[in-house]
């Protein structure tokens, strides 16, 4: 039995680097230090995954050799005029350094899954630029913390706990005590309401005022946290100030705040069903922090407005660094999406939907990215790593995404592999494999190798660089 | 019949999260997934209760899910869809020139489908994504 | 070089005295010019905030591609080239070595990724130290033993080469949106002064005996009135010196050589400096010409990239790194009818000319800060020929045409000077040995240049030493031709030096420093540091520490 | 004249900015034929995916005509400077992208981002557009910067995104944000629009004839008029006259119909 410490987790865009875990006999029996989901994957990754290649033959996926699957591959890709290679987000960037020479090699787009998380924030970014930092900043400075369509006690469980509101840092102590006793003061109203309404046969009970600002926050000088979003998340509940959005208009709010910010005046009297009078308050807490924070999730991006809503929320963050320090963050989802973003854009100049057709880069999402391609059925073949398109991707896009030779590198058995024509199943990175990966914020941190990969099981970076050797010897043998 | 007009958002959750580390084809994964939260009232309203099957439609397709009450009420209108292979079927592909399909905050219509099943992962796949073969 | 005609020998990538003529291939560059390969101090080409800047710039990539060939990968060019392209655009300007000056150590890894993807130089990076809590809590307390044995440290953790000190104590007061004003103004939080930062890093610098000194931007950068600020930064270190060593090397000093008291009022300060630095010589100097372009503003100095976004309104990117430093970013284009920018250009030229020593005041724009690095040949022009400076003096702002003491100047570099100024000085400065000459047992990084020094004359034929500058005959690395007539022939790896500094007792950091870990940053104390092997092609320099 | 004939249906991108008459000007059918085209990543010869035929008509300047279906194809006539394009079917994405002069007909639809960039010349689109007409590059502030777009059905999205200089007329409906962060010119829509019209422009003029279900929070009412001036022509309203967007202290005008829009009448009272 041994305990290896100092972990990261592959799962979320925290990455978190602190994970223990316990290994017998090549099996992960024990992790510490993980939230539910990264726990999930440590101790159930080896229970459904898949150790052998397949190929379709005659419509059934039946075992193959790994030579044979990475010639099946490698045919596939070098006889295309318009592959696809997607995926990207959840393997290390050495496999995306590759990945990269790969497209290019076989005249590709390659594109990785922000074009469906973060990537109208990167259009965002282009357009107005982006006041950032690392996570520590915030942890030692932070007095203000704004989720807005973001979820993080959902979506990235540690969130709060390492960087924002529950954290020591040098300038900014922890609020975790606040919340506890606040938490017990609202189940403790909750019961006793409960009680009163059974005892009196009421009206229907009058919602408590926890989140519109009143009784916890009048003399709080600490930490404030800001939630907006359309639906009252766990993390809404747990804010000073929730701002309930109408779906559809988070634009709207933005831009007003922006207004506000700038001292105008806004002529209505609520603005995406948000009181003015609010939002008027919540202005004033912006500009009288000593430095506030605005994380933002895929509420933002995937919404309307989509990158426009990005565009406003990079200006209001930019407009407040003339009163404060402001900055802002994007909530990335998986483990190395950002990783993805910062290799493709070292290599292309660009961080995503980058079309090599052409033999060199050319960017334009709307018409160089996954789901526009599939949309129009433009592709003629497809490369997925590392993630599951006929899960998540509409349905048309989906299906239009098997309607020609797809190969998967995959290790799990998930609807994509099920549908593929070439499934090449690679150890898990990260657990059975090592790499660099970059945490949400950019900084740069180590996989780790932690049990052995089944012996059929490369890592991404090797199958990719043996698909590559094997096109350019295709390619040699027909000049 | 009554209808409910409401607006579609989709997201994570940590059940679905957690879940999807059983593997996709686990019941547990669906069943974290082929949920749809919906207000109490407007469940009333839609003449559902807590775990009824509802169909969800939008104008790229329709899909039957299991009726949960949303948390943290009221959301009126407002109905919630983890991600998934069942919630994609219903996901509109354009993009506006974006690159991102609209997956928040779609136009969507739920009403109740006592008669329908939830479909398997696997029947789903089945049922839409059909190989072709040459 | 001065005409002279000599053979040269080359075996096994060194200079040597002889070989099998026989047996060896032969260069015919009767009638050109040989020259070391050239050493850049201070370029912007990897890491955190040069891939942030191409991120947010797809409208200057789309202008300048470059399609890959049977040997070449692809890429995109213009101000923030990915790595690549870099290196090749490098290489066939006859270049071989290049510094990264600027890099966060948090983020070090990246640098190196990007390093490691950037082809046919050999390349180090700087790790900005100047703000960096644990060194800052040193210094306040004079510990300069501990704080030398914990730099020793980070230069191991981030395979870094020299100590770079940007807007000491400015960049933590950004932190809560603030600067220092000053080298005498107090650090937020801390009881201490960037003077104290800057003699403290050196007094550290020697004591490890790194190969350069420490590498400084100063405070003030890009204010008017700031050369007041950069002799004061060069003076508070004047005691420090011994013999004639320098000890200081004030970056990419155009920047920091304003003059007056407002824009209105700009003016250069290049004569005031330039008087200091030809009776001192504790002090290096590299230029920082800017050029009349669309180019990409990005330094660790967040407060002055604010400033600057202010000033333009262009889009702007921040990005603090906890404990250690902060970066931001603007695009940025210079104009020729632009009083400041014309003024800008003026102070470069003038330093560079009015500086008498070539071998302390070296060719860089501070790529991409002031130009992009394929100006270079035309930077070298304005040098070396008065005609070209008149040329473009006549098409600048009139006000900054008539402050400007370049119709004064007379002075025309020789080829010889370019050579110290591009390659010979540079690498003297870094402390890299066998770099920038071609004596025996130097590295066979040759450029040679299609342009005969004997009937060429710079100051009238400028254009023809551009042309020759821009697209060397041969470019070789490690005796290898690499790239030819301004084409890659043969891409290679390019290697990464780092300071592999031995300390007379070895030292391990306390489990003090361990648990301050903890406290100081959001990472593991044992994920922060990077391994040898995580270089494609480490080159490490060994330094014996005088603790 | 040249006519173009598509040979066959393509399915992936083909780069089409050499179909121009700029790049035709003085080349013989046979050079025509022999212009590199990208399909995909394969580099072919136009004269592989089209019939190229000359007809000798007196013409003042040079027309090329394609006949058939060019939906697929991008960037047909991108950066031209004279002449005259005619497409009797659909058009691909960047269609006149950076025109510098000429016209060019689309008697279908077209695809997105058509006239982005351009400075001088006319495009005419019988049928319907994408998103982005007119637009900027990603990350460039530089939009539409002169010349006149004219659409006779609907277009979408961010129509004269970062627009500059110049005249989008657009006879049916548009999608939203027309105008986002447009310096200066004039948008006209003949139908409906979407929400988010003239959102962070800073200058220029937005005419909407038809329906529009809100104004941005950060407009502010300040006049009605009875009439609006396009490009010359007088246009009948009566119209609000909306200022912004205040948020970028912006000084755009947005001219939204009266009568389409009564849901606006409360915003009279701030008059």
């Amino acid at each position: 039995m041994t305990v290896i410490s100092h972990i990261t987790c592959p799962v979320c865009g925290d990455f978190c680097d602190d994970i223990e875990v316990t290994v017998e006999d090549n099996v992960i029996t024990d992790v510490k230090n993980a939230c539910a989901v990264g726990a999930a994957r440590f101790l159930n990754y080896a229970t459904h995954r898949r150790t052998k290649p397949l190929i379709r033959k005659d419509g059934e996926l039946v075992e193959a050799s790994l030579d044979e699957a990475i010639r099946k591959s490698a045919e596939i890709l070098a006889d295309a005029t318009y592959p696809l290679l997607f995926g990207w987000s959840s393997t290390s960037c050495e496999a995306t350094r590759v990945g990269l020479e790969l497209a290019e090699e076989v005249g590709g787009v390659i594109d990785n899954t922000s074009t469906i998380c973060h990537g109208p924030s990167i259009l965002g970014i282009q357009d107005i630029g982006i006041s950032s930092c690392t996570l520590g900043q915030l942890r030692h400075r932070a007095d203000l913390i704004f989720y807005w369509g973001s979820n993080p006690w959902d979506a990235h469980p540690r969130h709060i706990e390492r960087y924002t509101m529950f954290t020591e840092g040098r300038f900014q102590r922890s609020t975790w005590r606040k919340y506890v006793s606040r938490l017990g003061g609202t189940v403790t109203e909750k019961r006793l309401q409960r009680t009163a309404n059974l005892l009196l046969d009421h009206h229907p009970p009058t919602p408590i005022e926890t989140g519109q600002g009143l009784p916890y926050t009048m003399f709080q000088k600490k930490r404030k946290m800001v939630v907006a979003d359309v639906r009252k998340t766990r993390t809404a509940e747990a804010a000073d100030y929730f701002l309930q959005v109408e779906p559809n208009r988070d634009y709207e709010l933005l831009q007003a705040f922006r207004m506000l910010i700038r001292d105008g005046e806004l002529d209505v009297e609520e603005v995406a069903g948000v009181p003015v009078e609010l939002l008027e308050e919540v202005a004033d807490v912006m500009i009288g922090c000593e430095l506030g924070v605005f994380f933002f999730g895929l509420g933002l991006t995937m919404s309307e407005g989509r990158h426009r809503n990005i565009d406003a929320a990079l200006s209001l963050v930019r407009d407040l660094n003339q009163y404060t320090k402001f900055l802002i963050m994007p909530m990335r989802g998986h483990f190395n999406v950002t990783g993805a973003n910062v290799v493709f854009t070292w290599q292309t100049g660009y961080p995503f939907a980058v079309d090599l057709s052409q033999g060199f880069p050319r960017y334009n999402p709307g018409e160089t990215s996954t789901i526009d391609i599939l949309r129009r059925r433009e592709s003629d073949a497809a490369l997925v790593i590392g993630s599951d398109p006929l899960a998540h991707f509409p349905k048309k896009t989906a299906q239009n995404l098997i309607k020609n030779p797809l190969i998967a590198i995959d290790p799990e058995l998930t609807p994509t592999t099920l549908m593929a024509d070439v499934v090449i199943p690679p150890a898990y990175v990260g657990i059975e494999a090592e790499g660099t990966a970059y945490r949400m914020d950019h900084v740069p941190l180590p996989l780790k190798k932690i049990v052995d990969p089944p012996e059929t099981c490369l890592s991404d970076e090797e199958i990719l660089r043996r698909i590559l050797n094997e096109v350019r010897r295709i390619r040699r043998k027909l000049n | 019949m009554p209808k409910l007009k409401a607006t579609l958002l989709t997201g994570r959750t940590i059940d679905q999260g957690t879940e999807r580390e059983r593997g996709k084809f686990s019941e547990e994964y669906r069943r974290s997934v082929t949920i749809c939260e919906i207000d109490p009232d407007d469940m009333k309203r839609l003449g559902v209760t807590e775990n009824d099957n509802v169909r969800v439609s939008t104008d790229s397709g329709s899909v039957i899910l299991r009726a949960v009450k949303s948390a943290r009420a009221p959301h009126p209108d407002v109905i919630f869809v983890p991600y998934g292979p069942w919630a994609s079927l219903i996901m509109n592909s354009e993009t506006h020139g974006t690159g991102m399909p609209l997956l928040k905050g779609l136009p969507a219509e739920v009403e109740q489908a006592p008669e329908e099943k939830i479909l398997s992962l696997r029947e789903l796949l089945e049922k839409h994504y059909k190989r072709e073969h040459e | 070089m001065n005409g002279e005609r000599i053979d040269l020998y080359i075996c096994d990538g060194k200079v040597v005295e002889k070989v099998d003529e026989r047996k060896a291939k032969v260069i015919d560059a009767s009638g050109m010019m040989v020259m070391p390969g050239g050493v850049d101090i201070h370029s912007h080409i990897a890491g955190a905030e040069v891939n942030a800047g191409r991120l947010l710039r797809p409208e200057d990539h789309v202008k300048d591609v470059e399609a890959k060939t049977a040997v070449t990968r692809s890429g995109v060019g213009y101000s923030v080239p990915s790595t690549f392209t870099t290196g090749y655009r490098y290489s066939r300007m006859g270049y071989t070595t290049v510094m990264n000056p600027s890099m966060p150590p948090l983020e070090a890894r990246h640098t190196h990724e990007e390093l490691n993807d950037t082809p046919m130089i050999d390349k180090a990076a700087f790790p900005l130290i100047g703000d960096w809590w644990v060194v800052l809590e040193y210094l306040q307390d004079d510990r300069i033993e501990e704080c030398a044995a914990h730099v020793a440290w980070i230069m191991r953790a981030t395979k870094g080469y020299a100590i770079k000190i940007v807007n000491p104590g400015g960049l933590e007061a950004w932190g809560f949106g603030r600067n220092v004003a000053g080298i005498d103004d107090s650090v937020p939080h801390f009881n201490i002064t960037p003077r104290d930062i800057i003699r403290g890093l050196c007094k550290v610098n020697k004591l490890l005996n790194l190969p350069h000194t420490i590498h400084v931007h100063t405070n003030n950068l890009g204010r008017p009135g700031n050369y007041a600020t950069a002799i004061e930064t060069m003076k508070c270190v004047e005691d420090l010196a011994e013999e004639d060593n320098p000890v200081i090397h004030i970056t990419h000093c155009q920047f920091c050589a304003f003059k007056g008291s407002d824009w209105q009022t700009l003016q250069s300060g290049a004569e005031e400096i330039a008087e200091y630095v030809n009776q001192h010589n504790h002090v290096t100097l590299d230029m920082g010409q800017v050029v009349f372009t669309d180019t990409t503003t990005m330094t660790a100095d967040g407060p002055f990239q604010y400033g600057l976004y202010g000033l333009t309104g262009n889009k702007w990117v921040n990005h603090d790194v906890e404990t250690e430093t902060s970066g931001g970013i603007v695009p940025f284009r210079y104009r020729r009818k632009s009083h400041v920018n014309a003024t800008q250009w003026s102070i470069g030229l003038e330093l560079a000319l009015l500086i008498e020593d070539p071998w302390r005041i070296y060719l860089t724009t501070d790529h991409p800060n002031g130009a992009p690095f394929t100006t270079y040949p035309k930077v070298i022009s304005w040098l070396m020929s008065t005609v070209a400076r008149k040329k473009m003096l006549k098409r600048i702002s009139r006000r900054a045409r008539r402050k400007s003491l370049l119709p004064s100047i007379d002075r025309e570099y020789n080829f010889d000077e370019i050579a110290t100024v591009t390659r010979a000085g540079q690498s003297k400065a870094l402390g890299l040995k066998q770099k920038g000459h071609l004596g025996l047992g130097a590295d066979a990084d040759i450029a040679i240049y299609n342009l005969n020094p004997k009937t060429v004359d710079p100051s009238i034929e400028y254009k023809a030493v551009t042309r020759a500058f821009c697209k060397p005959a041969y470019t070789l690395k490690g005796g290898e031709i690499v790239a030819r007539d301004g084409e890659i022939v043969k891409p290679i790896q390019g290697g990464t030096f780092w300071v592999d500094i031995k300390l007379s007792k070895p030292w391990e950091p306390s489990e003090d420093l361990k648990l301050k870990f903890r406290e100081y940053w959001t990472v593991e104390y044992e994920n922060y540091p990077i391994s040898e092997d995580y270089l494609k092609a480490s080159l490490p320099i060994r330094v014996e520490a005088r603790i | 004249m040249i006519i173009l004939t598509p040979k066959r249906s393509f399915t992936v991108p083909v780069g089409g900015e050499c179909i121009s008459p700029d790049t035709f000007a003085a080349k013989s059918t046979s050079e025509m034929a022999n212009l590199p085209v990208w399909e995909g990543n394969k580099k072919r010869a136009l004269g592989h995916l089209f019939r190229i035929e000359l007809k000798t008509a007196p013409s003042e300047s040079l027309t090329i005509r394609i006949r058939g279906d060019a939906g697929r194809i991008r960037r047909i006539g991108a950066k031209m400077s004279s002449g005259r394009i005619v497409i009797e079917g659909n058009a691909g994405m960047h269609l006149g992208e950076e025109m510098n002069g000429g016209a060019i007909t689309v008697v279908g639809n077209a695809g997105s981002w058509a006239g982005s960039r351009m400075k001088k010349g006319t495009i005419e689109i019988k049928g319907d557009a994408g998103h982005y007409i007119g637009a900027a590059y990603r990350g460039s502030n530089k939009g539409m910067n002169g010349g006149a777009i004219t659409i006779y059905g609907n277009a979408g999205n961010e129509v004269g995104c970062f627009m500059r200089k110049g005249l989008i007329k657009i006879h049916g409906d548009v999608g939203q944000f027309t105008g986002i962060h447009m310096k200066n010119g004039t948008i006209y829509i003949g139908g409906d629009s979407e929400v988010r019209a003239g959102a962070q422009m800073l200058g220029g003029k937005i005419v909407v004839l038809g329906r529009i279900p809100s104004i941005l929070p950060t407009f502010t009412i300040d006049d009605i008029k009875s009439r609006v001036k396009i490009d010359g022509e007088k246009v009948e309203g009566p119209f609000y006259r909306f200022l912004g967007d205040l948020a970028e202290n912006g000084n755009g005008k947005l001219f939204i119909s009266q009568k389409q829009n009564t849901h606006l009448t409360p915003c009279e009272r701030f008059l």
